[in-house]
């Protein structure tokens, strides 16, 4: 019998320490909480865009916080799985009451909880990309990447002046890839091109030669790889090791100068879409983002000493929105969700937003650049 | 489907099978002496190109891989000394569960290591765009390193197991632990040096394959349960056998990607694992009886 | 029911209800939220002990299973009946009142397949799965098992994430809640939280009783000679094949029940439920609870799903789970929660006790 | 009316011929032994018999049906129990959960009836213990029923291994070296129960090294060298077989 008591008092224990262990904060303070997927297969999403709310939040506090208030900031790593980020989108909604969310960074983890968020009425700014995270229109709901679609279209653009008709199409299988596949299908009728192939790899995928020899095989004019995964940086490498000299266009995941700097020699040239935040130095000084996107690079670069990359630049732009709005409409969510909504001509690393009822992104398709690879360096395409 | 295009694939299969061929005989090498199926040999792989990539930083090529190498072996025994050995009577439920978190702390040390970022050794000549005309085909010179370093890998464990003392007193522990103690061979020993020998040649896999792989904290986990399918197909612990499975299945997975879209090509070398499994657990060259009585 | 199953089950109760009227007291109701979903999580390691612990059969695809019940649920109810009028299967469905409506998140009335034939197709379908791959699996013995089932696991990834039925890798989402009878409804809304609370509590209980009787009866018996000695079992007339594969279909048919009702609680599902590193998690639970301890892994699950769904490992969550498996499996291969580890608890507490009570004497 | 009947059985492993052509038969009720040197094919023999080794040729039949080529659990149902050379008690259980196994093919509960303990259930389960206890008391072990088997000393093993293989009620029982490892009291104490067993009419069919205890509880014997049965028949008329003696003893100088 005494095993069976010991039990008893293990399991309320263990209860009971659980329930006793919130910590209970109080204090003028906002509270915010961001769902990244700092570590897992996602970390090259969730890792940079922590950091980056992390930096922002502390520097805000620094300089006395938004109209005397503080910010707090609650960073879950929901390792890129959805089961985790309704667990913490409920626990942040209901136990810390935090005033927004910001993320997640995968957009199948944002369409989980996008209805735990209107349901409980919290302001959630998504940095995933999926187009149906704001279709159909969440009140609450908003992200501020760009559409894959504009991405699409400014590809689309560059290939019909260039005269390419037939094209190679490959995708990473993680929602992203498959989104952007799926656009790429969707708009290529629509500029008369047509693709031979199109073909998904594995995320964790190392060795694409077997595919890109089948796309060579029916001289497809251009390939496109949409990923954000390494493969961004094999897919160059294995297209000159096969001697492919096609045009290679690559999906705005590949804002990220490690990429390039990856596939070195066989980087020239890939061109793609993607925010201005990797070209900020040529921008011209008048330009609406220069003061934003110089201070933000400036400002990580120095901080964390590695490369600043569009990933961060979308929770940039979320938490800089949220910010805005709060200043605007002061510490209530109702009116700060309005403020959000009406939120015209804000320059954010991603663009310049606009948003609108029916349009919680807010960019447009000048929100994207195309750019290309010349001597390791990202630099604005010329179309010759 | 022209000849070239045919010659690209088979040499995308057999880079493919090589390196799931060398992960199969770190299998095969700590199977032999300690009947343990060691989960963590990806990591393994990983370990030795990261450690290899952080030292290029400071030194020349040739000299980081030769330390990364000895560094991944020292972790090898390592793991041997405070995991394997205090394991006392393992049931199988006890070895899988162990090497499965052994996989799982190194995957997670490295990741706090290195952090999440991709990273890869230079290509050893030439650089990302050189490549070489064989008969039609292009293929990087990388590629001849690959099969180059595998051929010298089989070679000397081949020479290893059939001329040293070590090796042989493996082979007997292998056979028979029981008669191997009782011919005075420090078993115990043996299991540190498969361990180390089966670490060290993992690490040097790791660091000829990461200019074309990339090394990424994780990337040891889908190449081991590749290299586990090679292993099985192949016969578990019979090394030759590891070989010609591997080429199989990497030209199984090429030549797939001809035929059926590209999605499918994982799953092929798990269905031909379920297929082996159930038809002939013993493999193309594994004793039958052996796999059968070896049920422990 | 003997003594030895229901004061265990009555103390688990009366756990369960002091633990609510506490949270609730202190209104911090949203604990229950996660403690809802370890239980169903709870569930599947149940079903895994039975086969892992008690018939030595190891597993590392348990998460298919799992994946397969939450996944028929999530296809059958989110497609709109509505829109496919014309089809016969449709018309049947309706015509049989198999069909309810319920108002989704955005307030749009949707017309769905009732969970209940949801769950009912799940469960058979992964019955008939678990027995089809049982029966080449079960043949095998040690690595060669557990190499087996981690390859169905990964197929069975590669199809959820591979198929645009399965919304590949968003996975599906804005699941309708699964009405039970008497107004109890399984759904993510924070409104019904207790009720969930409960309805997943009743499972696991029901669960752990009906698994006790089992390992404390016939078929439990046979189950536990099986992995005493396969072979004598078969000379004293245990049809060991037949036993080892009922045994895998039962704790595939309770890792099927959890999925279907978790992804309707969560009102979504992704395809990361079918991640290998999810069954390695199970097994890792299993393990730490204490091999063959049913009460063991039922308490281990809870609390370690709990933690880990809080988010108290932060970013080092699977390398907990690795330590664990590393630590048990090399300092308690009998688990943790086992008679002797309380027996030494037990001990230590008189000793200090009686030291207490020795220096106040002086 | 021949109860056991063995035709031509033979099974060879690679090279080896282990057994070859073996044949004989064991009336009911009767206690027969096998004898042999080490390597004659005892234990093979046994194995062919009890279904743990599919035969390569040749048939077994209990009386007058075949039961050659069924699997082991199938043969246990048609009234046959063993004891193992190396003993094979389940680890984990203790000795009365042991002996319960032994009634599995004698009880009838299945999962569902398990799981939700119907009255039958009950009822079965309170006779299968009961019967365990008597073949444990029978035996004189009743007071080590919940201590754990495999813990219990060597001879104590052996008693347990018995009582489990008779809870099966067998018609034949294979005893494969019951007296290996025992002393004299202990080889006693298995004569003894070996008499009680067929006293319950049961046949037995043993494979023993123990020349004296084969010779006063047999009433024949078959003797097989290197795979084949070189003789057969009562003990007193094998001890004087010269071909018994050339394979025990070897060719003597004269």
């Amino acid at each position: 019998m005494s095993f069976k008591k010991i039990l008893v008092v293990f399991v309320c224990l263990a209860f009971l320490a659980v329930a006793v262990s919130c910590k209970k904060k109080s204090g003028e303070t906002i509270k915010i909480g961001a769902i990244f997927a700092v570590t897992g297969p996602a970390s090259f999403l969730g890792a940079p865009e922590a950091k980056t709310a992390q930096m922002i939040i502390d520097e805000i506090n620094s300089s006395g916080g938004v109209d005397g208030k503080s910010l707090e900031l609650i960073i879950k790593d929901s390792t890129g799985s959805p089961e985790k980020a309704i667990s913490f989108a409920k626990q942040l909604i209901e136990e810390n009451k935090v005033f927004a969310i910001i993320g997640p960074s995968t957009s199948g983890e944002t369409m989980k909880i996008k209805a735990i968020c209107e349901d409980g009425k919290t302001i959630l700014l998504s940095c995933a990309a999926a187009e149906d995270i704001v279709n159909p229109v969440a009140k609450y709901v908003f992200k501020t990447p760009q559409k894959d679609s504009y991405a699409a279209e400014k590809i689309f653009e560059v290939m019909k002046k260039k005269g390419i008709t037939t094209i190679g199409v490959v995708a990473s299988n993680d929602g992203f890839g498959l989104a952007g596949k799926k656009q790429l299908e969707t708009i290529a009728p629509k500029f008369g091109i047509t693709i031979l192939i199109g073909e998904v790899y594995d995320k964790k995928a190392t060795d694409l030669t077997g595919v890109l020899t089948k796309l060579k095989a029916n001289n497809v004019q251009a390939v496109v790889n949409w990923s954000i995964v390494p493969a961004q940086s094999i897919v160059p490498k294995n297209m000159k090791q096969l001697n492919m000299n096609v045009p290679l266009f690559q999906s705005h995941g590949f804002g990220n100068i490690k990429y390039a700097r990856e596939a070195g020699a066989a980087g020239e040239g890939i061109i793609f879409p993607c925010g201005r935040l990797l070209i900020v130095d040529t921008l011209p000084d008048n330009h609406p983002q220069k003061a934003v996107l110089a201070k933000y690079k400036k400002n990580y670069e120095g901080k964390y000493g590695e490369d600043v990359s569009t990933f961060g630049g979308h929770a940039y732009d979320a938490v800089m929105i949220l910010v805005e709005a709060i200043k605007k409409a002061g510490a209530d969510k109702e009116k700060v969700r309005d403020a959000i909504e009406s939120l015209k001509g804000f320059a954010g690393t991603g663009g310049i937003f606009n948003f609108s009822v029916q349009d919680h992104n807010g960019l447009a398709i000048d929100s994207f650049d195309m750019l290309t690879v010349k001597g390791g360096k990202f630099v604005k395409y010329e179309d010759k | 489907m022209p000849f070239e295009q045919l010659l690209q694939y088979i040499f995308s299969g057999i880079t493919s099978g090589s390196i799931y061929a060398i992960v199969a005989i770190g299998f095969n090498i700590i199977y032999n002496t300690t009947g343990i199926i060691n989960f963590a040999q990806g990591e393994f792989l990983m370990l030795g190109g990261m450690t290899a990539i952080s030292l290029h930083s400071f030194m020349p090529l040739p000299l980081a891989i030769l330390a990364a190498v000895i560094i991944t072996s020292a972790v090898g025994a390592l793991i041997d000394f405070i995991f394997i050995r205090r394991l006392k009577s393992p049931s199988v439920l006890n070895m899988v569960i162990v090497t499965i978190g052994l996989s799982i702390m190194i995957r997670e040390i490295a990741l706090h290591v290195w952090d999440e970022k991709v990273r890869s050794l230079p290509y050893f000549t030439g650089s990302e765009v050189t490549s070489i005309n064989i008969m039609g085909a292009y293929i990087s010179p990388q590629v001849l390193w690959v099969l180059g370093v595998s051929g010298v890998i089989v070679a000397f464990l081949g020479v290893f197991f059939r001329f040293t003392l070590t090796g042989r007193s493996m082979r007997a522990c292998a056979s028979n632990i029981t008669a191997a103690r009782l011919c005075g061979i420090n078993t115990k020993n043996m299991v540190t040096i498969s361990f180390m020998l089966s670490a060290a040649i993992g690490a040097l896999a790791g660091c000829v394959i990461s200019p074309i792989t990339q090394t990424q904290y994780d990337c040891g986990t889908s190449l081991a349960i590749k290299g586990f399918t090679v292993a099985i197909l192949g016969g578990l612990g019979n090394s030759t056998g590891a070989v010609i499975g591997g080429i199989i299945i990497g030209l199984l997975e090429a030549m797939s990607i001809s035929i059926m879209p590209l999605a499918y090509k994982d799953a092929i070398s798990i269905a031909i694992l379920l297929i082996i499994l159930f038809a002939r657990p013993s493999g193309l060259l594994g004793k039958r009886e052996a796999a059968g009585l070896k049920e422990f | 029911m003997r003594p030895s199953v229901y004061i265990p089950v009555a103390v688990l109760t009366a756990c369960i209800i002091a633990f609510q009227i506490i949270v609730s007291a202190l209104n911090r109701e949203f604990y229950l939220t996660q403690l809802t979903m370890s239980a169903y999580y709870s569930l599947v390691i149940l079903g895994l002990t039975v086969l892992m612990g008690y018939a030595g059969q190891i597993s590392l695809g348990h998460a298919a299973f799992f994946a397969m019940g939450g996944y028929t649920t999530a296809v059958l109810t989110t497609y709109n009946l509505a829109g496919a009028a014309g089809n016969p299967l449709v018309k049947l469905v309706v015509g049989l009142g198999l069909d309810t409506v319920s108002t989704n998140a955005y307030g749009a009335q949707t017309q769905h397949l009732s969970p209940w034939v949801s769950l009912v197709v799940a469960v058979c379908l992964t019955a008939a799965v678990a027995f089809l791959i049982g029966i080449p699996i079960l043949k095998l013995k040690g690595h060669y098992l557990a190499m087996a089932t981690l390859g169905f696991g990964i197929i069975v990834y590669r199809i959820v994430l591979g198929t645009r039925m399965f919304g590949e890798a968003d996975g599906i989402s804005d699941l309708p809640a699964f009405r039970l009878a008497g107004g109890l409804a399984v759904g993510g809304d924070p409104g019904l939280r207790v009720q969930n609370y409960y309805i997943a509590a009743f499972l696991l209980v029901a669960g752990v009783i009906l698994l006790t009787n089992l390992i404390d009866s016939r078929p439990g018996r046979a189950l536990r000679s099986i992995h005493g000695s396969e072979e004598a079992a078969n000379a004293m007339g245990v049809n060991t094949a037949r036993y080892k594969l009922s045994v895998f279909v039962l704790s595939a048919v309770f890792a099927c029940i959890a999925g279907v009702f978790l992804t309707h609680f969560n009102g979504g599902i992704g395809p990361s439920e079918a991640e290998v590193m999810k069954s390695v998690s199970y097994v890792a639970i299993v393990a730490v609870g204490g091999m063959a301890n049913l009460w063991g892994a039922l308490v281990m699950g809870v609390v370690l799903n709990y933690l880990s769904l809080r988010g108290y490992f932060g970013s080092y969550d699977e390398f907990v789970f690795g330590c664990i498996l590393i630590v048990i499996m090399l300092f308690m291969p009998e688990g943790l929660l086992i008679k002797e580890n309380f027996r030494i608890l037990a001990d230590t507490a008189v000793r200090i006790v009686n030291k207490c009570r020795a220096g106040k004497q002086e | 009316m021949n109860f056991l009947e063995v035709k031509g059985l033979s099974r060879s492993f690679g090279g080896l011929r282990a057994v070859q052509e073996v044949s004989f038969s064991v009336e009911k009720n009767a206690i027969k032994a096998i004898i042999g040197p080490n390597g004659a094919g005892k234990t093979t023999l046994f194995n062919l018999i009890s279904g743990a080794l599919p035969p390569a040729s040749g048939q077994v039949f209990i009386s007058g049906s075949p039961i050659h080529g069924l699997p082991p659990h199938r043969i246990a149902r048609r009234g046959i129990s063993r004891t193992f050379q190396n003993i094979k008690l389940f680890s984990r259980m203790s000795v009365l959960e042991n002996v319960m196994i032994g009634r599995h093919i004698r009880s009838r509960a299945g999962f569902l009836a398990a799981m939700l303990r119907l009255p039958r259930t009950k009822a079965e389960e309170r006779e299968i213990r009961e019967t365990s206890m008597d073949i444990l008391s029978l035996l004189g072990i009743g007071d080590l029923a919940d201590q754990e088997a495999t813990s219990l000393p060597f001879g104590k093993q052996r008693v347990v291994e018995f009582a489990r293989a008779l809870a099966t009620e067998p018609d034949l029982i294979l005893l494969d070296e019951p007296a290996a490892g025992l002393n004299i009291h202990e080889t006693a104490h298995i004569s003894e129960m070996i008499m009680k067993i067929r006293r319950r009419g049961i046949t037995v069919l043993v494979i023993e090294h123990d020349m004296s205890l084969v010779m006063n509880i047999s009433d024949e014997i078959v003797v097989l060298s290197s795979g084949k049965k070189i003789a057969e028949g009562a003990p007193a008329a094998i001890q004087k077989n010269g071909e018994v003696i050339r394979v025990y003893l070897g060719e003597g100088d004269a």
